[in-house]
């Protein structure tokens, strides 16, 4: 057990999302949900975070702001998606301008599906992304690469 | 529950200009430029509103065509405008504010201008 | 005995502002009508800051954060060792110099603007704090610490004004709201994280410690108006700190010209009448 | 003895021999030669007679004085013939009073005078020679290789080389001449030849700015000439007597008035407000004549005068009057620089301020002020001219004097960057010298009867320091896109000075221990009689900063390992490497960072309006008090 | 005055107990109402595949000839369009949401139970 | 080089919940040049009313926006049956005015913490989502989702409100008015947010009708213009004015906000007196034809949905003209000449929704 999993900070982008889960996860911050009893801060600043949670599906203005971002924040890192947009596109898939789920561009480690995601249902995924982080965390410190390898090129994303 | 009426004034093009002006100068504010494709010509709605009056003129444009800009008169119709040459490829004169097509960038050029289907993968395992 | 005394603040001074970091979060978080995080939650961000991988913008970013840390550390040993105030005051300008230098050597927008705001907050600050020196050398005769700190005049009753100037500054200092202009504690900023936005992992850690050695040695600024009666003066402290969150809590963010003319009105009436008061009270004594 | 003579004299032979030679190389040579023996007398003066107290040096005045009035009347009508020539009426004027009085002066009244000890050498002396001779002459030396690149660079330009180096050296006798001077007539003498040559060298180029400029330095230093003639006639008439020393030590009206006028020709040539657009305006001229005017002649004379009358005016309100003015201009000065991006406009902006605090500090006149004064006077010096002439270098070699575009200087010349960043923490950070000296200030100040009024304008000051010199330090360590080595260029005289200015630099802050017990306290001592010693702690603490500051670098060793380079945050816009990203409406933009001027706070204009009629007003003041108390006499 | 309105509002917060609703030591709050997510009783799928077509985000996939419903719940936006139209009412929506997932999981499977000519028994088989 | 500072701000931005971006052109922190670039979100969803049916394309048509999604179906389902010309009952109509009207008061807590947020007063924050989550509560009660709703449909809406259930929400508005009072007079009339928000961002009046300003910008303006005065679902039934504030800056535009939500609450309370007993949908046959303009005020503004048809069950075009899309054009009007600490705040004081402004 490291601290790690005891401040987790989070960045969080809004790829192409209608602002549904975006307000949860901003709600998931207030008195009611209070996730900084976690130690949960949103740095908004990908160079202090741990954990990115994006929101949404890619598209063609905000795929390389995406990498950019998830390029920036130190290892170890994990990526949450919030919503059933981030995960697959939601029910935007057959936009012309939706490429899909984000994993289609960086690993993705933990799915929280839902439209819109309920703040409980983001916190119980935040949590779970912690003990990735630490496994992350281990791999880094022993000198593993863990990280799989991000796709510019857009991938066959979780095929069965 | 009533609905509104809502009388719509199909005009030419080189009409536009004048009677924006006359709106513009009656006191209607505009409240949206929308276009539709159909059959393959465009149909450009312009809204305008006084005292909740609902008024539409109607342009009628060739495919090719080009459309001379509103925006001297509204300066915020550059937005529609703007929009409206990168969703159907029109190309619109003299716009006080020109984004030259990067208001949206988008996958396909001018998408509403072509048929986009994505190929079809409803399969649920996907 | 004072490099004894300089030598426990360079050792306890982190664990008592981590401390404090940590109680302000929670009382923070009480006063939003939330839980808040652990007590400790302050020493566990700064474990984890030093778990996370090294990344700079330029590799010369972290020396000036490295020397930041050196200097904040020098200037309160300076200070808890009873040294002399003025030079005291002139370290502690100079380690956030080094903070604005290692901004503005990322070359990046977001920080370069809170490098710049950082100065704009220091020329607002470093009036009144000279002042505060020289008002207690008006009262105690010495510039020195020890000597000031042992005196047993309530400076407090002869240095109302330059006390609440003081007070004025220190919420720019503790980088509370309303004058959390440069780095805010806050994630939402027009700035993201102003002077702090692209240090990361240790560099960022090297930062957070020197900030609970700010604190601390801030505290010990106040502590001097009280030092006659060291019980008084730590009800004082812990008033005041609370004050502190108090404010913080109850304003918005001003901009940096009411930041920068407010600071400097205050400092120059409360300051100057001050000063003037006890210049005429030391002819009468004379 | 004959180390002043030769002092006074040789740099003028070497002007003269200058003046001839035409040949670049042998010019160099010279040039050379003469700085390497006018430092190394200079040093031997120090040895010679640091410890011995205030010698000195009867000269017969009977030739020198005569050749003094001819070569007087002889620069009047120099001057004449410029104003003519280019119809500057206030210069005629001016000159035509001048030496009318100079004429009533010498066939009038100074008959009754004859002073004995026309020279004179003491710790205070010391200081100023070793200033002149040490950092004066490597500026000449810069400017063999300076003034080189310069006409490479403005070739429209008429090549007047032999003229400057003639007129620089002219400079240095005259300012030897000025300090060992005792003879107040005799110092008038070589305070009107830096005047002359000041307007000689800004109006260098010869462009039509830079003659304007150079009228309007002539004139208002012409105004001061005015105010020190009229001192010498009051000292005749009144029998003061012409004898520096023994004026200061009668003290008492009789010397109050001159002290007075004296202090006005100080603030014109010191450009106080309201006199200090021409120090501004100086600029103009290439960068070792600001550099020479700013850190080691010209300014520093008339704050030396100053300092020498501060006993007179200490408690006096003249005296309180100008160091208001002094305040004043400290803090306006500061402000303005805020607003400046142009690098000698900075640099002109600081030195007015900086003299400011020196007039400051000669106006309250107590011992501790003047400790604070003269320590001033050296760091200035030594940081000023090592920042002017990294200006002039870096200006030769990117092209440009503007502090934006000195951008991320560390990558393309990080050694002269590393000299300038120097130079600037000595203008304003702790340990070094101008931070020790405004210490040394602000406990002046408090003791000082109604002091408090200084400290409070110290304490602002420092603040508007500390912004300007920051910005500037941020703009030249940011770390920008690579860009080519410009550093390869700079030829190696101009590294040979830089680097000998940059270890002066650290080394007057390791020795200024050594400077204020051996030189500065015991001047003191002989001056006031008492004299308070500087806490040996705090040495050690300062010591203790320096050693730090010349230790953590090594720390940069480490980070240059096993840390990851990302590009800084753009809010997730992706960035070239060069700092380009496509912004709006599909404009590739390049990210700029330029700093704050705050010019609707600070502006130049703004604070003049509130500096020159507050200090014109400050000086009417000190003119009556001192009418008022000549004429109770 | 205008300085301090919040003063108010803070001291009481302090005082007052926190709003918080402490998630995960307590359970989540949740009302008949919400939706979480489709629950199908496979015994009473006819497989008309009328859910299929009406689901605007396409998660659902009915194959009739082999007689399973699929669902992919990162596809999935809770509409509840499935449940309104779905002709014998076997598609409820649960109030509970589904938890997170480290991987991605595919569609999950449903074998429909429904056999048509006779009334459909209930079989004990119903949920994955 | 200049002394300019080019900052790129945005698309991820912590005080921009949304993904917009601005190049924005410094000098000493005063905005000289700004030029915004949206795109971000856009997902084209108004192409999927082609491939939609009319009924089913609702859904989407809510997931334009998670903040004002019950007002884009309400939007939606009304131009559909502007086109059928369909009778909805009663009873639906003052629902949707209830959902309508919470949406509003969701939305306006929402943007006045965030608003609360960007000046840097983390409490008020704080405060103004912790009463937010009680409106949430009652949405999720009635309607089963928290931010999208999903409770309207083509000829009524989905699910009815008991009236216990109508009672019980006006007495939890009671409760929470009060609060909410405390909240606005903190905006209203704390000096620091005073200085942040007073003569910043300045719209006159006649620009801001020029520029095609929408909602509580044009209101803060001081024009009454409010969508809802056009009568649509139950509006014409009940008693209100439009808020309106004559000085056009930034703080005007939040006093709009405020006093608007008193406006809602009043306006349930009266819908919950008046609504009648009945049906709650009608049955929807046939496929729509003709062309219809909706016009309904969401909480930032007017929105238009115009819907064409050609007597299938597809539509042929929906297009959507939000407020934050009209509103951008007096925004950088007004981002002209404001100082870096302004922007976020003169950004947010539009109320900007990409997601329904890029669709």
């Amino acid at each position: 057990m490291t601290y790690l999993s005891k401040s987790p900070w989070l960045l969080h982008y809004n790829a192409s999302s209608c602002n549904g889960c975006d307000i949860e996860i901003l709600a998931c911050l207030t008195p009611m949900y209070d996730v900084e009893r976690f130690g949960i801060i949103n740095t908004g600043n990908p160079k202090h975070a741990d954990i990115f949670v994006v929101t949404g599906s890619i598209n063609e203005e905000n795929k390389d702001v995406l990498v950019n971002l998830y390029e920036q924040i130190p290892d170890p890192k994990v990526v949450v998606a919030i919503g059933i947009c981030a995960a697959s596109g939601g029910v935007f898939r057959e936009c012309y301008n939706v490429m899909g789920g984000i994993d289609k561009l960086i690993p993705v480690d933990v799915y929280v599906p839902g439209c819109a995601a309920r703040p409980e249902s983001i916190i119980d995924g935040i949590v779970k992304s912690l003990g990735i982080l630490e496994e992350k965390r281990t791999a880094m410190v022993k000198g593993i690469p863990v990280k799989p390898e991000m796709n510019t090129a857009v991938r066959e994303a979780g095929t069965e | 529950m009533k609905y509104e009426e809502q009388p719509i004034t199909v005009i030419t093009i080189d009409e536009l200009l004048a009677r924006t002006t006359r709106f513009f100068q009656d006191g209607y504010r505009l409240v949206q430029i929308g276009c539709t494709k159909v059959d393959g010509k465009f149909e450009i709605n312009y809204s305008f509103d006084k005292d909740y009056r609902f008024e539409n003129l109607r342009v009628e444009l060739q495919e090719g065509g080009t459309l001379p800009s509103i925006s001297a008169v509204y300066f915020g119709a550059f937005i529609y405008e703007n929009e409206i040459h990168d969703l159907y490829g029109i190309s619109v004169m003299g716009m006080n504010i020109d984004f030259k097509g990067t208001l949206y960038r988008t996958t396909v050029q001018y998408p509403f201008s072509t048929d986009t289907k994505k190929e079809d993968d409803s399969c649920p395992g996907r | 005995m004072s490099i004894i005394y300089a030598l426990l603040f360079l050792l306890l001074a982190p664990v008592a502002g981590g401390l404090i970091a940590g109680i302000d979060r929670r009382i923070t978080a009480r006063m939003q009508g939330r839980v808040g995080p652990p007590i400790l939650q302050a020493f566990y961000d700064l474990g984890k800051l030093f778990e996370k991988e090294k990344v700079v913008v330029t590799n010369s970013q972290n020396f000036y954060v490295l020397c930041y840390l050196v200097f904040i550390a020098l200037s309160g040993a300076l200070f808890f060792g009873g040294g002399d105030i003025l030079l005291v005051i002139f370290a502690f300008t100079l380690a956030h110099v080094f903070l604005v230098l290692g901004a503005y050597a990322s070359n990046s927008p977001y920080s370069h603007v809170g490098a710049e705001r950082e100065l704009i907050q220091l020329m607002a600050c470093e009036p009144i704090i000279i002042l505060a020196a020289v008002g207690m050398y008006m009262v105690t005769k010495s510039f020195y610490v020890a000597d000031i700190a042992a005196s047993n005049i309530p400076l407090i009753v002869f240095l109302p004004g330059l006390f609440a100037g003081f007070l004025y500054i220190l919420t720019m200092k503790l980088r509370k709201s309303p004058f959390d202009l440069s780095t805010s504690h806050h994630a939402h900023q027009e700035l993201v994280k102003g002077v702090t936005t692209e240090f990361s992992g240790p560099t960022l850690g090297c930062i957070e410690i020197a900030h609970w050695y700010e604190a601390i040695f801030l505290l010990g600024f106040v502590y001097l108006f009280f030092s006659w009666s060291p019980v008084i003066a730590v009800i004082a402290i812990i008033i005041i700190y609370v004050f502190e969150i108090l404010i913080d809590n109850t304003f918005a963010r001003v901009k940096w010209p009411l930041a920068l003319k407010s600071s400097w009105l205050v400092t120059a009436v409360l300051g100057i009448l001050n000063l003037a008061a006890l210049y005429i009270i030391g002819g009468f004594l004379k | 003895m004959d180390l002043l003579f030769f002092l006074i004299l040789f740099p003028f032979i070497a002007a003269i021999v200058l003046l001839i030679i035409k040949s670049d190389n042998v010019r160099g040579a010279v040039v050379g030669v003469s700085a390497l023996l006018i430092a190394a007398v200079s040093v031997w003066l120090l040895a010679a007679y640091a410890t011995s107290g205030t010698v000195f040096f009867p000269v017969s005045p009977e030739p020198m004085g005569e050749m003094m009035f001819l070569i007087g009347m002889g620069i009047a009508l120099f001057i004449l013939y410029m104003g003519v020539r280019y119809k500057n009426y206030i210069a005629i004027a001016l000159t035509i009073i001048q030496s009318a009085l100079m004429v009533y002066f010498e066939f009038g009244i100074s008959h009754g005078v004859v002073p004995e000890n026309n020279f004179f050498v003491d710790q205070f002396t010391i200081i100023m020679a070793l200033i002149i001779g040490v950092i004066g002459s490597l500026i000449c030396v810069y400017a063999v290789s300076y003034m080189k690149d310069f006409h490479k660079h403005h070739p429209e330009l008429k090549d007047r080389r032999r003229t400057f180096f003639f007129i620089m050296f002219i400079f240095l006798t005259a300012m030897f001449g000025l300090v060992f001077a005792n003879n107040l007539a005799w110092l008038f003498f070589f305070w009107e030849i830096t005047t002359l040559s000041s307007f000689l060298l800004i109006g260098y180029t010869q462009t039509d700015e830079a003659m304007k400029n150079s009228f309007l330095a002539l004139n208002m230093n012409l105004l001061g000439g005015l105010a020190f003639a009229g001192a010498l006639i009051w000292l005749a008439s009144t029998g003061g007597g012409m004898e520096l020393d023994k004026l200061i030590a009668t003290g008492g009206i009789i010397a109050l008035v001159p002290a007075v006028l004296i202090s006005f020709a100080g603030i014109t040539k010191s450009a106080q407000f309201p006199f200090s657009s021409w120090l501004v305006g100086a600029m103009i001229a290439p960068t070792p004549v600001s550099a020479l005017l700013h850190s080691s002649t010209m300014v520093k004379a008339g704050v030396y005068v100053m300092v020498r009358f501060a006993p007179v005016l200490q408690g006096t309100t003249p005296g309180y009057m100008i160091a208001l003015v002094g305040g004043f201009t400290f803090l306006l000065a500061s402000a303005i620089a805020i607003s400046q991006s142009n690098a000698k406009k900075v640099l002109a902006y600081s030195t007015i301020a900086n003299l400011g605090l020196i007039v400051a500090c000669a106006g309250i006149g107590t011992y501790e002020a003047i400790w604070a004064a003269i320590l001033l006077i050296v760091f200035h010096a030594v940081s000023k001219s090592l920042l002017f002439l990294c200006v002039g270098t870096v200006e030769h070699q990117i092209g440009s004097r503007d502090i934006e575009d000195m951008n991320g200087l560390i990558t393309r010349m990080p050694k002269v960057a590393v000299m300038m960043l120097i130079g600037m923490a000595g203008m304003f950070l702790a340990p070094f010298g101008m931070l020790i000296s405004k210490w040394a200030a602000i406990r002046a100040f408090i003791d000082a009867p109604y002091g408090v009024i200084f400290v409070v304008i110290l304490a602002f000051g420092s603040a508007l320091t500390v912004f300007f010199w920051a910005k500037w330090m941020g703009r030249l360590i940011s770390v920008p896109p690579p860009a080519e080595d410009a550093e390869r260029r700079v030829s190696p005289t101009e590294w040979l000075v830089l680097s000998f200015l940059a270890g002066l630099m650290v080394l007057t802050t390791v020795l200024f221990p050594l400077i204020s017990s051996y030189l500065v306290e015991p001047w003191l001592l002989t001056i006031y009689g008492h004299v308070t010693l500087l806490a040996q702690e705090n040495v050690v603490i300062m010591l203790i900063m320096l050693f730090l500051l010349m230790v953590l670098p090594i720390s940069m060793l480490y980070y240059r390992k096993d840390h990851r380079q990302v590009k800084p945050y753009m809010g997730g816009m992706t960035t070239t490497s060069r700092m380009h990203f496509t912004g709006s409406i599909g404009i590739d933009r390049e990210v700029t960072l330029g700093n704050y001027y705050l010019e609707s706070y600070f502006g130049e204009q703004k604070m003049s309006k509130i500096g020159i009629p507050l200090c014109v007003v400050l000086l009417a003041i000190m003119f009556a008090g001192v009418a008022v108390a000549g004429l109770m006499h | 005055m205008g300085v301090f309105e919040m003063v108010g509002t803070v001291v009481r917060s302090v005082f007052r107990k926190p709003a918080t609703l402490m998630y995960p030591v307590k359970t989540a709050k949740i009302t008949p109402l919400s939706r979480g997510h489709v629950v199908i009783d496979v015994s009473r799928c006819i497989s008309c595949r009328i859910c299929q077509k009406k689901c605007p985000s396409q998660a659902i996939w009915v194959e009739p000839k082999e007689k399973t419903w699929q669902i992919n719940r990162l596809r999935c936006n809770v509409c509840n369009s499935c449940v309104e139209t779905c002709p014998v009412k076997c598609l409820t929506m649960d109030t509970h949401y589904i938890p997170s997932v480290t991987v991605r999981p595919g569609a999950e499977l449903f074998h429909i139970t429904y056999v048509k000519p006779p009334k459909p028994e209930i079989t004990a088989e119903s949920k994955d | 080089m200049s002394r300019q500072i080019i900052i790129p701000f945005g698309p991820q931005h912590p005080v921009l919940p949304e993904p917009i971006h601005l190049d924005l052109v410094l000098e000493d922190e005063i905005v000289v040049d700004v030029i915004p670039s949206i795109g971000y979100v856009h997902r084209g969803l108004e192409k999927l009313v082609e491939r939609r049916e009319y009924t089913e394309y609702v859904y989407v048509a809510e997931r334009i926006c998670g903040i004002c999604s019950f007002v884009h179906g309400l939007a939606y389902c009304q131009g559909v049956e502007g086109m059928m010309k369909i009778e909805v009952p009663e009873r639906a109509l003052y629902l949707r005015t209830i959902w309508s009207e919470y949406s509003r008061l969701h939305s306006h807590l929402l943007t006045l913490g965030l608003f609360a947020d960007v000046l840097g007063f983390e409490n008020l924050f704080m405060n103004a989502w912790r009463l937010r989550e009680h409106i949430l509560d009652d949405m999720e009660a009635t309607t089963g989702g928290r931010v999208i709703q999903g409770s309207c449909k083509v000829g009524g809406v989905r699910r009815d409100i008991s009236s216990e259930k109508l009672d019980q929400m006006v007495s939890g508005l009671n409760e929470l008015e009060k609060e909410m009072k405390e909240l606005t007079e903190v905006f209203l009339r704390d000096s620091s947010i005073k200085s942040r928000l007073c003569g910043v961002g300045v719209l006159p009046k006649k620009e801001a009708y020029e520029y095609g300003a929408a909602g509580p910008t044009l209101r803060g303006s001081g024009w009454s213009i409010d969508a809802r005065k056009l009568g649509y679902a139950a509006f014409s039934k009940l008693n209100f004015e439009p808020v309106v504030e004559t000085q056009g800056d930034c703080y005007a535009r939040c006093a709009v906000r405020a006093k608007e939500m008193f406006v809602s609450i009043d306006l349930i309370r009266q819908a919950v007196q008046k609504i009648p007993d009945g049906p709650v949908e009608v049955k929807v046959t046939g496929a729509p034809d003709g062309e219809y303009f909706t016009r309904v005020e969401q909480p930032r503004g007017e929105l238009v949905h115009y819907l064409k048809g050609n007597g299938t069950k597809n539509l042929v075009r929906s297009r959507v003209r939000t407020p934050t899309f009209t509103n951008i054009p007096p925004l950088v009007a007004m981002l002209k000449g404001c100082e870096l600490a302004d922007v976020p705040v003169i950004v947010h004081s539009i109320d900007p929704c990409i997601g329904c402004a890029e669709r």
